[in-house]
């Protein structure tokens, strides 16, 4: 099924998309294995993605660990650590 | 006590005047609030913020029942702005009636020390020379964000 | 830090939004602030407060000045009505602008705590039955009293 | 020299006025006589003053104990506790 990814601040300006629909492979079980699919594109979605550490998620409106399973999730969030108000 | 929530994200201006009218016709005793400023200096020209409409709202309300449950309010109201601001304007409302001038005054607290430095926004910070920079999560914020991304 | 002190003891309402726009145009982070709101119940149709125009302005304007000199504050608001007030409607405003939340939050509930609980003001409370009568001094107030009246 | 006597809240209703201009004599030292001076003109200002545990007093803008002398004052309020806004 396809998901849904929203990209926030400096993430989504290194990809230069706010939003994109993919559907990645069956492989592709968590948070973690998504990043690192999308990361392996290359260009704008490597450098967005190169320090692992940096990156936040967040499936539907509940924040996500890299270990959570993707799986039925219809709108996944990856972001920089939020910095408050 | 059944407390009247409102919470909201809006790039539109905070109309302070009406929020706590509308709070102080609850009823109680007293209004409390606390009204953020962009802060200028440092060549400042403009603050520029983005949420996550879902994740913000959703933990903005969550944490604004927390706070009613905490103390006794008639009512609570938290509003953040988004987009394009200006040193000057206003960011960020949190306000809380009660009876008890001490509970309205220590749910405000609550609520803005939380949106000031835990809540789902980023800033960019764009300056007179024409550059920008996203502000980075302090430490205690990114422990903050470590406690939720070491649960799993 | 010199802060912008505004007291005033009027009859007339209070403009909440104007009041936090001129300490919000202090440049400082933030404005945290107070409304107090006459409660109804119990048959109250008016509340009215008298006061000593030569000493209530003064000892405010001295509680507002010490709260200065404890919080880095930019500037501090405190108006109190007098005269006959309804259930509903303002009777006090306190508000400080600081570059730190905490001291405007801080500063507010000191300036707040010694208006309702020590101010010069004595209030006489309306029915609907057409009777009357002056609120009388609480214990702590009249230890409050008692500690001034014994420095002889 | 006169001396200008300002009421408030019960003991202005008691005595029925909010202000008097009052000439006390050379034995009225202190704000403790001059509320006795007052007091023993019978009717509302001896009901006013009936309770002298409830008199504050105030001379100009600060307020005075009962010992305090009233030498030199121009304008003296008497008035019960206080009680907060």
């Amino acid at each position: 099924m396809p998901i849904e990814i929203l990209y926030f601040a400096g993430i989504r300006e290194a990809i230069g998309l706010s939003a994109e629909t993919v559907s990645p492979p069956a492989d592709v079980v968590t948070i973690a294995d998504l990043v690192g699919w999308l990361a392996a594109r290359g260009g704008g979605h490597a450098e967005a993605f190169a320090d692992r550490a940096r990156i936040r998620a967040a499936i539907g409106s509940d924040f996500a660990d890299p270990g959570t399973p993707i799986a039925g999730a219809r709108e996944i969030a990856l972001f920089p650590p939020v910095t408050g108000g | 006590m059944i407390a009247d929530i409102r919470v909201t994200v809006d790039a539109a201006d905070i109309d302070i005047g009406a929020e706590l009218a509308r709070l102080e016709a609850l009823g109680g005793g007293g209004v409390a609030s606390f009204t953020g400023v962009v802060r200028g200096g440092g060549g400042l020209t403009a603050l520029e913020l983005e949420h996550h409409p879902g994740i913000t709202l959703a933990m903005m309300t969550r944490i604004a029942e927390e706070a009613a449950a905490r103390w006794p309010l008639l009512g609570m109201t938290a509003i953040h702005r988004y987009g394009r601001l200006a040193p000057g304007d206003r960011i960020v409302l949190v306000a809380a009636a009660s009876p008890h001038r001490a509970a309205a005054l220590e749910a405000t607290a609550f609520l803005i020390d939380w949106l000031k430095t835990r809540a789902p926004f980023w800033k960019k910070e764009h300056f007179a020379d024409g550059s920008s920079r996203w502000v980075e999560a302090r430490a205690a914020d990114d422990e903050a964000a470590a406690r939720w991304s070491t649960k799993a």
